[in-house]
């Protein structure tokens, strides 16, 4: 083992994560964070609590037709349609990289069929080095007509269920935002065996270039992300700690020290820290200092006096 | 071969109106800062400020290593809020820099004259190329040089002096004031008979419709030509697919290549125009 | 009729509004401008399409504890909590200062019964004065437990129904973005009469002091309003467009002529501003300015060649 | 009678650290901008920035006409990252200032004695008061005024150089490093019995710890006492609602009140303590 910053106090940031024990609990979110070796000369990928890749699929995808990305007040809008390389080729070309490392990889996964979620999580139970699947059930379920598995807790319930039943990896079910009740969904996957819930995914936004008269995105439709999103899932992440018994990873918006610390305070096991590493390439690490720093200025010892501290009257 | 990317904290020494819209900015980096290869960029934010959130990506214009400092020159053009923004930076004041980034241009032993051809603002990464060429490597004397640099009109033809005197130069602009009436493609063409198609390379960047004329151009011969893409980044660095383009991959298939990791520097002939890339 | 700034090129910015002509398409937003009088030094309410003031109940409401407000990355929470003076004393002691004022006024109600939505509406419609009724949907219907009117098509419905028995003024309803589907909502609320509709209204959302560690509210959740949710604004917008006949008015985090632009180019009939007034009190002023320059810039001669002109492939 | 508030731009002349934490700032408005009642304040945001989005409420601390312009004095606190922000702008730069607002210190005509009661930077709408008496209204020259700072050093003792000489001065501060050793409530309380109930009136501005002191300390006592309160605010002007406290509306009703526009000057008396109107 390295003697790298976090073992200064041992264990101080350390989270256990429905069995997965962490250095800390600040990982990177999916589509954000590449393969890793993208933000390799900026951070020193060892001191992550985990690297959640870019969303995968059986086949590799080419995505959607640029433009795909626009700055929104204080976010951003992606529709880069989940390309990514596939299964397979991550297997092959992305995860011995990433095997270098002592840092968890969670494999976010996502199909437009549950027989596609079930068979990437069967091909990735058996590569060594994946240490948890994160399922990604925001997208378009093709059999409902393109409406998100996600927005219905039967469908989310199905998936969670197929995906549970191939694998012994810890499952991380993750969440959509675009939802009138978030927490149906999330009891709904943890009935169908959910490990943890990550939440929240992007929120579906637009943008029209008033020049051009055109929307910016090629997609018309992104999902929106970075600072703007924070209160909303904070306020997500809040409610479903309060209606499911399995730990909740927040996401969305978090882009300090402080920002985690409202979500850790709150309840969340751990988070995700997402568009925060394209404003900053280092933020993780900022991150992780800022919040031992805390910790140390209040005086807690460790993770599980801080997770959930959060008074509220009555 | 590139060296490792950083993030810095650089300063602004100057910011300097250059032309209406345009501005040169000059950025104090620390030693330990890559040398870029020309046509590498960097992405420049201000850290205390949300607006722009996203850093922007702007090719290196100039480099060079002085006092136990690195001095990065970066020449934009305003073309929205964030550019808009920095350009009224205040020297003293603190901005990131992540770089240097992307894949630069190459030119191969077997070249003699390049051709370098811009738009407006393009002419920075050129210029910075030409900088290194005359001024960093002795033996790439031996080739000539001829710049094409188009513009608006006269006063838009900025960074000119970076050109001038160092290789052959002619400008274009689109209201005759000064060179060439009409646009830079239009009058390479004019040119491009003169030049052994074998041993000649041309080095573009400018705007789309400017790379557009110039594949129709030379669709027909046998040139050399890469040219440097721009398109919307958030990361800079492969990670968030944000940037991509169209690219010809062979046999037929297609496919999407970053620019901010495969590019900017592409060949020409790559570049996979139907569905067309923007608009 | 005052010769005013919009009457230069006469009826450029007009609109039509389900029988309701305003001189151009920026209102109020409820609940960001008080009843008119507290913005009147800063702003000239001739010039406005119309008020919308802030939400009536049957009786007066006192709201919510302290604190009720904190600002977030580019948008603020607030929880106010639907304080208000009630119906009577609006009518008797804020809607005489309004009528001195050539502006259309739209009373924007709400209840906790669907009765209390009817009666407010009964002793509206027979005061001088109110040009048109906006019903607020977002508000808790405490026999349903609390969730609120606007997330179920049904209760939407209801609501609207009843209103729209009891008047004969243009009724708007305003649609709350908490929910999965939008259009399913304006849809409901459009077969059960509504003349238009509004949106967004706030996303619900949360902020944490991690000093204290207590929420910033003492409602623990608010609304999430400005210029962050902008984009979520604009994409309900276009699909709510897309799904009903009736005109949509576009609300959220318009703060400057641009931001109005680009619900207008999507197609809302008109726009209404909030938080914009709270950071710049004169923003209204500068958005109708705003948009008459643009209008000249493109040649735009009148608003219908403006409105719903955005360009999208396929 | 209040002046007719207007958004005004002003300049920066001037911002200046005054002590850890605390700076004041000169700004130059218009001449047309209304002067302002002791204890109203300003909502003042910087217009280039998106943070912080909404303008911040800040006491007016003083306030002259000088060579066709108004120039105001803000003596700020750094609470968090809007007034951070607010200490790092530069001589020159711009901010949007919306006033004067609110309802500021009433004094009748009875009142012989005046005793302003300050905790840390809440000197700064005390400090205008007695500018005000000095200087303007040569009749209150018959009213004797006693000034009581707190603050947490002497080195936070900020604006201490307005009272010196203008007033009696009495100071506190809890390391006891200058005057009375504790805070300032206890301090007044020594001196209480020394003043006549019927015409003295306290005037008082600070973190709600002293004002809920005060409440206790004065309970017993006919001494008239207006505070100065603070709530945070969005809109400043009365539209929003988002500052209220909570206020005994006499019969056993309570109702909330706006700071901005119904204060941020209130009697004592008249506020609700329970529930206790933060934390
Ligand atoms: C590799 C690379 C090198 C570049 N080098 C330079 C340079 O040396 N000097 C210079 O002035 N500009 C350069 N640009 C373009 C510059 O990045 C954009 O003008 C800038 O990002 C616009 O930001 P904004 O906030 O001002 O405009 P926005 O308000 O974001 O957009 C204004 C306009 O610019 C376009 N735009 C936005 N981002 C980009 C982008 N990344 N690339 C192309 N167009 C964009 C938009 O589509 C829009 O039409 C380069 C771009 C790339 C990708
Ligand atoms: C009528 C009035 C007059 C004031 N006069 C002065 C003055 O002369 N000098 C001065 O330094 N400060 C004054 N304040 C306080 C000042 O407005 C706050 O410190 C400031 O708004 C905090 O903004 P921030 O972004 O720095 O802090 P934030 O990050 O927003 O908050 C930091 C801390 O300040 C508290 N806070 C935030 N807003 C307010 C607010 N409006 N009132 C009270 N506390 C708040 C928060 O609860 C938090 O604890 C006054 C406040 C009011 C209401
Ligand atoms: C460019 C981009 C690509 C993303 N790709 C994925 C993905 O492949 N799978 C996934 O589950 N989430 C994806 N997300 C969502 C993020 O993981 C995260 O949930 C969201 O951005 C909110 O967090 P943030 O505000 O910190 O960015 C992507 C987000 C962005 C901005
Ligand atoms: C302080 C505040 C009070 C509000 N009160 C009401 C209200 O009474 N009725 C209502 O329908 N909407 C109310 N709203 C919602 C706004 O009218 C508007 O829908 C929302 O703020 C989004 O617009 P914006 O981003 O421009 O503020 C309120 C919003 C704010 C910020
Ligand atoms: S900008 Fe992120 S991949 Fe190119
Ligand atoms: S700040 Fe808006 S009512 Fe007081």
């Amino acid at each position: 083992m390295e003697a790298d910053k976090n073992t200064v106090v041992p264990g101080r940031l350390a989270v256990d994560l429905c069995g997965l024990v962490l250095k800390n609990p600040v990982m990177t979110a999916s589509g954000t964070f590449g393969y890793g070796e993208e933000y390799a000369p900026f951070c020193d990928l060892n001191r992550l609590g985990a690297i959640v890749v870019k969303g995968l699929s059986l086949e590799p995808r080419a995505g959607n037709p640029p433009p795909r990305i626009m700055e929104t007040r204080c976010g951003m809008l992606n529709a880069v349609g989940l390309q990514n390389v596939g299964v397979r080729a991550f297997i092959a070309k992305k995860l011995p990289f990433l095997r270098q490392f002592n840092v968890a990889v969670i494999a976010n996964i996502f199909g437009e069929t549950i027989d596609e979620y079930r068979r990437v999580t069967e091909i990735l139970t058996h590569a060594a080095g994946v240490n948890a699947i994160e399922v990604n059930i925001s997208c378009p379920n093709v059999k409902k007509g393109g409406v998100a598995f996600g927005a219905h807790p039967d469908a989310a319930a199905s998936v969670t269920e197929a995906v549970r039943g191939e694998t012994d990896l810890p499952v991380i079910v993750k969440l959509t935002p675009n939802v009138t009740d978030i927490t149906e969904i999330a009891q709904a996957v943890e009935s169908a065996g959910a490990d943890a819930v990550s939440l929240i995914n992007t929120l579906t936004g637009m943008s029209v270039d008033i020049e051009r008269r055109r929307p910016h995105l090629a997609n018309v439709t992104g999902g929106l992300s970075g600072p703007a999103v924070k209160p909303v899932a904070l306020r997500m992440v809040w409610q479903v700690i309060r209606s499911v018994k399995i730990p909740v990873i927040g996401i969305g918006g978090i882009s300090t020290a402080a920002d985690a610390l409202e979500f850790l305070i709150t309840g969340a096991s751990a988070v995700q820290i997402g568009t925060a590493n394209f404003i900053h390439p280092a933020a993780t690490m900022e991150i992780i200092d800022g919040i031992e720093d805390y910790m140390i200025r209040h005086r807690i010892g460790c993770m599980q006096d801080l997770l959930g501290s959060l008074q509220t009257d009555g | 071969m590139a060296e490792k990317p950083s993030i810095a904290i650089g300063q602004v020494m100057e910011n300097r109106s250059v032309a209406p819209g345009h501005f040169l900015l000059t950025i104090r980096l620390p030693l330990s800062f890559a040398t870029p290869i020309p046509g590498q960029f960097v992405m420049i934010r201000d850290p205390d400020r949300d607006e722009p959130l996203l850093p922007r990506p702007i090719s290196v214009y100039g480099f060079q290593r002085e006092d136990g400092h690195a001095i990065l020159n970066l020449l934009c053009r305003v073309a929205g809020r964030g550019t808009s923004l920095f350009s009224r930076l205040n020297s003293g004041s603190t901005l990131t820099v992540l770089g240097p980034l992307g894949r630069g241009f190459t030119i191969d032993p077997d070249v003699r004259q390049i051709l370098l051809v811009a738009g407006g603002v393009g002419a920075a990464p050129l210029a910075f190329l030409l900088q290194e060429c005359v001024f960093s490597k002795p033996h790439s004397a031996k080739r000539q040089v001829t710049a094409y640099l188009g513009a608006g009109t006269a006063e838009l033809l900025t960074g000119l002096n970076r050109f001038e005197g160092f290789c052959n130069l002619r400008t274009a602009t689109d209201d005759g004031s000064c060179g060439y009436h009409g646009n830079v493609t239009e009058m390479l063409a004019l040119d491009l008979g003169e030049y052994d198609a074998k041993s000649t390379l041309i080095l573009a960047c400018g705007p789309m419709a400017m790379i557009r004329s110039l594949d129709l151009l030379l669709r027909d011969t046998r040139i050399r030509c890469q040219v440097s893409l721009e398109e919307r980044m958030a990361c800079g660095v492969g990670a968030c697919l944000g940037c991509v383009v169209a690219i010809k991959e062979g046999e037929g298939r297609n496919g999407y290549r970053r620019v901010c990791h495969d590019g900017p520097v592409f060949d020409i002939g790559e570049i996979h125009w139907n569905p067309p890339v923007e608009g």
